[in-house]
């Protein structure tokens, strides 16, 4: 018997790693993947809610979100190769051109 | 204490571990692996949430196939480790302050705010989250959105292939 | 054909003309004078078509077209034309005065002829569109339309002092039509029709708000007559002006202005145009005496008969404040004899201009001996204009005064025994101009001619013929005047009808 | 149909038109063809022109006197119809009529056969031999608006030829435009014409203000639609008031006090001129108002009153200040005045038949004192074409010109004249004794006869009998002056010596004329069983009381006319003035005499109390109040600067100041902050996303302890 409260606390533990990832990290593929982490923390949240309202809608959410997921890596690992194939790096702090 | 909270705060403390693990690692591969590994642990939290279904799509999908075209773009790009750089300075404490007021907040929002007291059943019925109940709902109540995702993920292959086609070479289209 | 429709022909035919012009080259001068001669011309014959199918028995419109223009809300903006007894004598003035105009400009216009041709025909088409009008707000169209090409013709060919003239002529126009636009606009509101025959019928406006209408337009057209205070613009329009344009201004512009009070403020308005009968004629009195008084003093021919302008127009407003039949009728004669009248004295005086480049009096002296066909026609002019019996100023005169002497809405009879003091100024500063020009010795001007290497001569043959049409009608109107108060007076009668309603 | 019949019928009122209309024609044939026509020719249409009118008078006269007078109104063309106000141009014969269409067209037709002869000369010392037609033009066109004034139905038909008239004096008193009368270079001339019609205006804004009275209390201007209106409902406010202002125009035409001031001036037209139009018959075409207005002048005596005076305090006046006159038209010119004062004062006492009386025979004896004149200045002027031309060069025009200025016409410079011109002699005494009033000249009846009226009626009009009597008295004397020093004494010029004798076109009409001035009398003799014209005029006025001859007036009359010539001998006659000497009389009246001769200053008063202060207020109007304050100062330093200070404190002060200054501040901060801001896009990811993070933080934060 586990209260909701620790799977949401679990999941903004895991957010805020994530986000932390984000920020902190140069490297494109790890932000990457820690976009993939808060993805995942949201996704916990969503089951615990739906386990404890019992309703199936939320993990139907997380099947999208994890289908939006795929999609997004798809296409983020290419751009990521793309742009490495131009610049001959994926240290996002190298990537400034938008910079006003 | 129940053993399902002991099951919990285990698998969370190894979660949160594995997460911090991606985190901090210098090496990229490194990080890759803790992340699949995360993964894994949240599908056991899919599991003993009675989403069986999920548990398992979050394996194959996330912990297999994602994590997978991960490491091949690692080892593609062989870029496991950056070369170290001067970087934004101010950028790793600003982060870390945000980071800790956020924590604050949410431990405040989850534990003082707004305290969700019910306790998750460990015993759900049968077929909750199983992939026939899932299947049924994904091809009633969610048929379009559903169809949806299969032109997001062609949209997303196209795109993908699009954007790494080597042109220099005048490749084939 | 269908007859209906004839006041829309007369009125943009002249585009025709314009058309034609935009097609052809502007070094081919001859071409442009003659099309635009031929199409005023055609306009006249237009117009007396027009008048043939006049019915001068009928008190209403005639040849009508209402077509539905803009009808947002609740506006119900009508593309209204039509003619009345009011109008008809003006449309020929126009018409009648166009070509004449334009044909005087022959050897006066020199630089882009082309040019103010169109602008010429564009104005004949503004002027006939304010006379046919009988809606408010496509009159405020037309009025306003008029003011561009004549803008453009004191700026463009006028005399050095043309820009400012020309600048000045159009604000002041522009700022009283401004309060008209706004009276035209609540009436149209309020009302719920622009049309002024409707307006007419519907009547019912309250006193009170009657008066602030009432003076909203004569302010507009007060600016346009030019009443007394309001004249300072005419000066510099008139002398500034080419000849064609001066008698264009003198002929017919003016005229919109006396027009407009008496088809607006007349009938539209009847119980404030009895309420300022004395007033409008009190200020009709001053401009006449005064205008007169001022021409006396001017040493540049323009400049005096734009003056003297001031004191006939002066005549006119005084005759349709008289609110009667007599007043009236004399009143929109008279609109007609000082076209002629002064419409001639100032071709004549572009023609005399044209030879000396003076209008300095006091270098002129002594031509009559040396022009004689040009100081006999001068002096038939000068005497309409002085308002001698026998011509047409007279007619008009006499009978304003008459009308303005027993007129009940005035209620005195000081008024026109102070304006026929007028006819004795007229004749001090008419006879001044004519002894000045024409009597005494030589003046220095004939030998400056000379100097220059030609003499002064009489007339020319297309000179005479310009002016030839004019002085036919200035005897005609004087010697018989019963076929034109035959247009006029039934509708004339109807609103004097209105008027009396409106006074008792 | 024979004669008598067409007579008795009233066909010949039919005719009446063309009293009008045979004049315009002459003046339509000389205008249009006249340029190739000889002068013979064009004097001829002329005289024809004329001398047809005259005939259609005596056949109107002859039909008129057929019927027994009865009025006829000939209907000719509608003109001015509004409403109630029908006016129509209907000719009107009556008694009172046919004797101003007799004596207009009669007088008129014999001074055009003259002019032939004097403006023939006339032109060639004026060296513009082309005017010879115009004259003639201008002549025709005269008599046409003569016509229309004395045979209209309306007074608006009188208006007209009234203005008409009023024109063509104009017209002719500037005839020689360009010169002045002693034939210099000058506005002189134009000058006097302008004066003419501009005091003739000022009489026609009287005649005006009257008609438009008659009109609006009467309903119509047609005589005797008036009269019985008038008659009906006598209002003497309305009545006075019209009567008043038609003597406004009666003193502007018929040149009274205070407007008579043209006339003299008028005499630089041409002597025909003169004689016809400003003194036989123009002039008196104000007494033919009153007369014709008799109806309403009766029903006021005040108003009447006023008119006699004002015609006998006039009578009087002009013969004073003729009496000072050296020129020799001047003389006639103010006797014209003085006599027309006679008329007026005789009609103003309801004396009709007299005024109309004395209008005739002073046309006759005034046309041809006038015209005598005109031979005297003729032959003058030839004497002095004969000297000019004797001593120098022909060719030698020039110094012509530059030789001492001659005036041909001051009397002065004549003297013994009867010797060099006796029949022009003969006649101007014919002439002078008629209007000197000697018996039995045609001056002696008339003027008898309203001096008898002026007696007879002196408890209604006092004073009137008085200064009648003395302006006769001073008549004969300025007369008697005349007549010696023109006539008698010695030739006080060389010019004078050679003065010629004038040709018989002009002599021959003179004689007419001397004849009518004659045995002018014969057309009212104060006896019973004549009283011709009075008769005559009852057909129109009503009945008059024909008066005997009285022989205590007629008496006293005769010594003062008799006395006056005999004081003019002893100054003028016993003691030819000699040359350069001073008028005899200027020492026994001293200031006086200088008054007469200065025209009692009244020229100047008018100067300097009208036409300066005019001039005053036209300058002030013009220059002052329209173009400095009103044009330029209210609308370029009120209006215009106003408006530049205006737009100048909106666009500097407040424009650039506040709103512009807004805006630059809001823009420099706006740079400077994002200058600032600017940084933040440094284009990381990683950098935005930790805005996104901050955001979250933040809003979360709000949202957690709002």
């Amino acid at each position: 018997m586990v209260p909701v409260n620790y799977y949401i606390a679990l999941s903004a533990i895991l957010f805020i790693i994530g986000a932390m990832g984000v920020l902190v990290r140069r490297n494109a593929l790890i932000i990457f993947m820690s976009v993939e982490l808060m993805l995942n923390a949201a996704n916990v949240a969503l089951v615990a809610f739906s386990s404890a309202n019992n309703s199936l809608d939320g993990q139907i959410f997380v099947f999208f979100i994890m289908t939006v997921a795929a999609a997004e890596v798809a296409v983020g690992l290419a751009l990521i190769v793309a742009i490495f194939r131009s610049k001959n790096s994926i240290n996002v702090d190298e990537i400034n051109m938008l910079k006003g | 204490m129940t053993v399902d909270l002991i099951l919990f705060l285990i698998l969370a403390a190894v979660a949160i571990a594995t997460a911090l693990g991606m985190l901090l690692s210098r090496n990229a591969v490194y990080s890759a692996l803790f992340l699949v590994l995360n993964f894994a642990t949240v599908a056991v939290f899919y599991l003993l949430l009675g989403a069986p279904f999920i548990a398992l799509t979050q394996v194959t999908v996330y912990a297999g196939a994602i994590m997978v075209l991960f490491l091949f773009v690692i080892m593609l790009l062989g870029t496991e480790e950056l070369p170290k750089g001067e970087g934004l300075n101010w950028q790793k404490p600003m982060a870390v302050i945000l980071a800790v007021v956020l924590m604050v907040e949410a431990t405040f929002l989850i534990f003082v705010q707004e305290p969700v007291a019910d306790l998750i059943s460990n015993s759900p019925s049968a077929d909750f989250g199983g992939p026939r109940a899932i299947g049924e709902l994904l091809f009633s109540r969610y048929l379009l959105p559903f169809e949806v995702t299969s032109i997001l993920l062609l949209v997303a292959m196209v795109g993908a292939i699009v954007l790494t086609l080597n042109k220099k070479e005048g490749g084939q289209k | 054909m269908d007859f209906e429709l004839l006041p829309n022909l007369v009125t943009f035919f002249p585009l025709v003309g314009v058309l034609i012009l935009f097609f052809i080259k502007p070094d081919n001068k001859v071409l442009v004078r003659w099309v635009a001669l031929a199409t005023s011309l055609a306009t006249f014959g237009i117009s007396l078509v027009l008048l043939q199918n006049f019915d001068a028995s009928n008190p209403a419109l005639q040849m009508v077209t209402n077509l539905p223009w803009i009808t947002v809300a609740n506006w119900n903006i009508s593309y209204y034309m039509g003619v009345d007894g009011l109008s008809i004598l003006l449309i020929l003035l126009t018409t009648f005065l166009t070509p004449i105009a334009l044909l005087s400009t022959w050897s006066a216009i020199e630089e882009r002829e082309k040019d103010f041709n169109i602008f010429f025909l564009m104005l004949e088409v503004g002027m006939l569109g304010v006379f046919m009008a009988q809606d408010l707000f496509l009159f405020y169209v037309y009025w306003e339309f008029t003011l561009v090409p004549m803008y453009f013709l004191i700026g463009i060919w006028g005399g050095p002092e043309r820009i400012y003239a020309s600048i000045k002529f159009f604000l002041y126009t522009m700022a009283g039509s401004l309060l008209m636009l706004l009276a035209i606009l609540w009436l149209g509101i309020n009302q719920g029709t622009f049309a002024v025959p409707d307006l007419i019928a519907l009547g019912g406006i309250p006193a009170g708000i009657q008066t602030w209408l009432f003076l909203a337009f004569a302010i507009a057209f007060a600016i346009k007559v030019p009443m007394w205070p309001l004249h300072s613009w005419l000066p510099d329009a008139h002398v500034q002006a080419p000849t064609a344009g001066s008698v264009i201004l003198a002929g017919v512009l003016l005229k919109m202005g006396t027009y407009g009070f008496v088809r607006f403020n007349l009938p539209l308005f009847p119980e404030a145009a009895v309420k300022f009968a004395p007033i409008m004629a009190g200020l009709a009195v001053v401009g006449i005496i005064y205008g007169a008084i001022v021409s006396y003093y001017q040493r540049d021919i323009k400049k005096l008969v734009a003056y003297s302008s001031i004191s006939h127009l002066g005549f006119v407003m005084l005759g349709l404040f008289a609110l009667n039949s007599q007043g009236i009728q004399g009143g929109i004669l008279q609109m007609i004899n000082h076209g002629l009248s002064t419409g001639a004295l100032f071709l004549l005086v572009g023609m005399i201009y044209e030879q000396t480049h003076t209008r300095d009096f006091d270098v002129y002296g002594g031509l009559w001996k040396i022009m004689p066909v040009y100081g006999t026609i001068m002096l038939v002019v000068t005497l309409s204009s002085m308002g001698l019996p026998g011509l047409n100023g007279f007619v008009g005169e006499f009978t304003i005064l008459l009308g303005a002497f027993g007129s009940e809405a005035i209620g005195s009879a000081w008024y026109a025994g102070l304006s026929a003091i007028g006819v004795i100024l007229a004749a001090i500063y008419m006879l001044y101009m004519y002894q000045k020009i024409f009597l005494g010795p030589e003046g220095s001007i004939v030998e400056t001619v000379k100097e220059h290497g030609h003499a002064l001569r009489d007339l020319s043959v297309r000179e005479i013929i310009t002016i030839t049409p004019l002085l036919v009608f200035i005897f005609w109107i004087g010697l018989y005047p019963k076929p034109f108060f035959a247009l006029i007076a039934p509708t004339v009668d109807n609103l004097v009808a209105v008027l009396q309603a409106a006074m008792h | 149909m024979n004669f008598s019949e067409a007579a008795n019928t009233g066909l010949f009122f039919q005719l009446a038109p063309l009293l009008v209309f045979l004049p315009l024609t002459g003046m339509l044939i000389n205008m249009i063809f006249g340029g190739k026509m000889s002068e013979k020719a064009v004097g001829t249409v002329a005289s024809l022109a004329s001398g047809s009118a005259f005939v259609v008078s005596v056949l109107l006269a002859y039909s008129l006197n057929a019927v027994h007078g009865e009025l006829h109104t000939i209907p000719f063309a509608e003109w001015i119809h509004i409403g109630t106000l029908q006016l129509d141009w209907t000719f009107r014969v009556d008694s009172l009529s046919t004797v101003m269409m007799l004596v207009v067209s009669g007088v008129g037709t014999l001074i055009h056969i003259y002019a032939i002869g004097y403006m023939h000369e006339d032109v060639r010392f004026k060296d513009d031999i082309k005017r010879f037609r115009r004259f003639f033009v201008f002549l025709n066109l005269f008599i046409a608006m003569m016509m229309i004034l004395v045979s209209g139905d309306s007074y608006l038909m009188l208006f007209v030829g009234w203005e008409g008239v009023g024109l063509c004096s104009f017209l002719l008193i500037g005839f020689w435009y360009d010169f002045d009368t002693l034939g210099q270079k000058s506005t002189a001339n134009a000058e006097a014409g302008k004066k003419a019609f501009i005091a003739n205006r000022v009489g026609d804004f009287g005649f005006l203000l009257a008609i438009f009275t008659t009109f609006w209390h009467f309903g119509s201007l047609q005589f005797d639609s008036v009269f019985e209106a008038a008659t009906a409902h006598p209002d003497p406010v309305v009545i006075s008031a019209i009567t008043l202002f038609m003597l406004i125009g009666v003193t502007g035409k018929s040149a009274q006090v205070p407007l008579y001031i043209w006339l003299p001036d008028a005499m630089a037209g041409p002597t025909p001129v003169s004689a016809l139009i400003h003194a036989a018959t123009m002039v008196t075409a104000g007494v033919y108002l009153v007369v014709r207005s008799a109806p309403l002048y009766s029903l006021v005596h005040s108003a009447s009153y006023i008119v006699a005076m004002i015609g006998a305090v006039t009578a009087l006046f002009a013969a004073t200040i003729a009496v000072g006159q050296y020129d020799i038209k001047k003389v006639l010119a103010y006797s014209t005045i003085s006599q027309l004062g006679f008329m007026v004062a005789a009609v103003g006492m309801g004396a009709y038949v007299a005024g109309i009386f004395h209008l005739a025979t002073h046309a006759f004896f005034k046309a041809l004192l006038f015209l005598s004149a005109g031979s005297i200045i003729l032959g003058m002027e030839r004497g002095h074409h004969h000297l000019a031309h004797g001593h120098g060069d022909h060719d030698d025009a020039d110094a012509h010109h530059d030789e001492e200025v001659f005036d041909p016409g001051d009397m002065r410079n004549m003297g013994n004249l009867r010797k060099q011109m006796p029949i022009t002699f003969w006649l101007y005494m014919a002439g002078t004794l008629a209007l000197a009033g000697i018996f039995p000249f045609a001056g002696f009846w008339s003027k008898d006869e309203i001096l008898l009226d002026a007696k007879l009626h002196a408890e209604h009009f006092p004073g009137v009998y008085w200064l009648l009597s003395l302006a006769a008295f001073m008549t004969a004397f300025y007369m008697g002056r005349q007549i010696w020093m023109v006539f008698f004494g010695k030739e006080r010029t060389e010019v004078a010596k050679h003065a010629e004798e004038s040709p018989p076109v002009m002599t021959v009409p003179l004689m007419v004329l001397a004849v009518l001035a004659v045995f002018g009398g014969a057309l009212n003799l104060p006896f019973d069983g004549f009283h011709n014209l009075g008769h005559w005029l009852e057909y129109t006025i009503g009945h008059v009381e024909g008066l005997p001859l009285d022989l205590g007036v007629a008496g006293i009359s005769t010594v003062l006319a008799l006395l006056a010539i005999f004081f003019s001998w002893l100054l003028y006659g016993k003691n030819p003035l000699k040359e350069g000497q001073p008028d005899p009389l200027k020492k026994p009246l001293g200031f006086l005499f200088t008054g007469m001769e200065n025209k009692w200053f009244v020229d100047e008063g008018y100067k300097a109390l009208v036409i300066t202060p005019f001039e005053k207020l036209a300058k002030f109007l013009s220059i002052d109040l329209d173009w400095n304050f009103w044009h330029d100062w209210f609308h370029d330093s009120v209006l215009y600067a106003g408006f530049k200070w205006l737009a100048k404190f909106l666009s500097e002060p407040v424009d650039m100041g506040i709103i512009n200054a807004i805006a630059d501040k809001l823009a420099e901060w706006t740079q400077r902050s994002s200058e600032s801001l600017r940084r933040m896009q440094n284009g990381f990811v990683r950098s935005y996303a930790l805005s996104v993070l901050l955001g979250v933080v933040t809003i979360l934060g709000y949202l957690l302890f709002k």
